[in-house]
């Protein structure tokens, strides 16, 4: 790609992710832009779509709005230092409560489970209420059924779940080893535990 | 046993908060992470002995307290005579063992909450970063196209043909014979363009009754009708008739205004 | 305000924006950036604001996504020239209403025919809306008049028809006989010179 091309698929890498509901997958990306090629049948490496990526991604740095890998794709994100801020202007969910995020971790980290294998880890029942909010907020999603009598439900973590919290990939999460430890910062510093 | 240490030391009324916690697992953590940060180093069986403690100092108060609290705190019992008093090396061992799963139990509880605690912490969708607020919508609906295909279209006349065959039976046939009405009509125009020439008869049959392949009864029919129409005409002057013999071919030819009068219907029709 | 402020205030406008769900107007963001003074009640002249929407504007000329003046404020949309690479078109193609369908065949197989002939074989009267929706997407056309009292229109396919079903030639089409060996003759088939 010459240098007018680069930058020109950059703008288009842009205004696809920018437009875009969900983030998008790097395949997409790469899809639209051999699509946009004179010849559409001309093979466009992977890298080639990756170096268009970080430049995109580049051109953002330190800017208000970044461009961010996550749950799979790509989506551009107010910069995180400005929450403060833009707090007191846009409208804000409401927290998750801490029974919730509890059972949400339990689901991360033993999934698929079953509502009996949550309630026994955390040694109380699990409420209607923070089953309800989780549900709704699609962070956690039924994924089949247990095969053991009662046919009970398997859940797991939704794509929302990656959403929500700026996970590229379940693989984000801390390891088990290191929870007990010193956690790592987050997103992902060194565990110096 | 000892006096039960609050989850927090140095709070003034501990067993008050015993609600705070959310079932004996929570409460079991609290004391163990009073006694020691690292979890692996606990002693279970101080453990046992404050929250039997707690739960005792609880019942003297408050009479009533959730079966859950009190399962734990029998099993905790249990727990504890096999630790202290072994009857002998199975009971020993279950002692051990059940330590050991508590002990377990405990630093999953543990590691739960640190996840949680690292999850609140990360920069989330909504509260923390904010994304597109504004939807733009980038895709277009073509209505244009038509869901047809050929199925469809045979299927829609086969319906209207059933339909349309269930009904006629209540409906007389047409006959589809010519009437005199229509050789009339024929007649006018075919004679119109006409050179005064004498034409046979069954020239003037509509094309259908031409043809060898039609009923005979319909060619009779038109035969019929066109006879009747031309004597028709031929009475009001528009044209002239003539059959030279018996069984002869019939003729007519239009009748111009230079033209004598017509020979009388009565010879023609005989 | 210092060029390290005015970047500060930059970012802060952009993300507002950004993540905004309705176009910002001015008055917000004037207002936002007031609030993020160190001295909140310090005035803060409406023509600094407008100097930070400018400097805004001016970094994503040229990008992939622009911020634009519409009624009520500010917003950012993907550039205009890239719309087309980027919008994906669905068809969502109509189903003809069962009317339409019988009138189609009708005349498929029974061309050229008059709106009686058609009303005759269905049975009921043949309602505008229907032909005229046949008309519209030029499955059947005009074929010359019938010589009969009143001239009536005569009706045919045309080769929107042959497109739709993907037929050469009407004679793909099977024959009357083949679909209908027990039926009688429809009344239009009746021979009327």
């Amino acid at each position: 790609m010459t240098e007018a091309e680069l930058a020109q698929a950059s703008r288009l890498v842009e205004a696809l992710v920018f437009a875009a509901a969900e983030p998008v997958p790097a395949r997409a990306i790469a899809e639209l832009l051999r699509m946009q090629r004179p010849s559409g049948d001309e093979a466009l490496p992977d890298e080639v779509a990756a170096a268009v990526v970080e430049r995109v991604r580049q051109s953002c740095e330190g800017r208000g709005v970044i461009m961010v890998a996550v749950a799979g794709g790509w989506r551009f994100q107010t910069a995180p230092d400005l929450a403060p801020l833009l707090t007191t202007v846009l409208p804000r969910p409401r927290r998750l409560p801490r029974a919730a995020l509890e059972v949400l971790a339990i689901v991360a980290y033993h999934q698929p489970c079953t509502r009996a294998e949550i309630e026994a880890i955390r040694g109380v029942s699990l409420g209607q209420p923070t089953l309800d909010l989780l549900l709704e907020t699609a962070l956690i999603v039924p994924r089949g059924r247990k095969e053991v009598p009662g046919r009970p439900t398997l859940w797991g973590t939704g794509a929302a779940f990656l959403r929500q919290f700026g996970l590229r990939e379940l693989g984000q999460l801390p390891r088990r080893e290191e929870l007990l430890q010193e956690l790592p910062e987050p997103p992902a510093a060194v565990p110096d535990g | 046993m000892n006096g039960g240490p609050g989850p927090t030391t140095g709070s003034e009324a501990p067993l008050l908060r015993l609600d705070g916690f959310e079932g004996p697992l929570d409460l079991l953590l609290e004391l163990a992470r009073a006694q020691k940060l690292d979890l692996a180093r606990i002693s279970i069986l101080q453990l046992v002995e404050q929250y039997l403690g707690v739960v005792e100092a609880m019942r003297t108060v408050r009479l009533e307290l959730a079966a859950d609290w009190l399962v734990m705190a029998a099993w905790l019992a249990w727990l504890k005579s096999r630790l202290l008093l072994p009857d002998d090396a199975v009971a020993a061992e279950e002692g051990g063992d059940a330590a050991d799963l508590l002990q377990a139990r405990l630093e999953e509880l543990a590691r739960i909450r640190r996840a949680a605690d690292w999850l609140r912490e990360r920069p989330q969708l909504g509260r923390d970063v904010f994304a597109r607020g504004a939807e733009q919508s980038l895709r277009e609906i073509d209505r244009s196209g038509l869901a047809l295909d050929v199925g469809q279209l045979l299927g829609a006349y086969l319906a209207v043909c059933r339909r349309g065959a269930g009904r006629r039976v209540y409906r007389p046939r047409p006959s589809g014979y010519w009437t005199m009405q229509e050789a009339l009509e024929r007649l006018r125009r075919l004679l119109g363009g006409q050179a005064a020439d004498w034409c046979a008869l069954e020239r003037f049959l509509p094309e259908l009754a031409r043809t060898a392949a039609s009923a005979p009864r319909q060619r009779r029919a038109a035969l019929a009708g066109t006879l009747l129409a031309g004597l028709e005409l031929a009475r009001d002057g528009s044209l002239e008739l003539r059959q030279d013999h018996a069984f002869g071919p019939v003729l007519l030819r239009p009748r111009t205004d230079a033209m004598q009068a017509p020979a009388p219907l009565s010879q023609v029709a005989e």
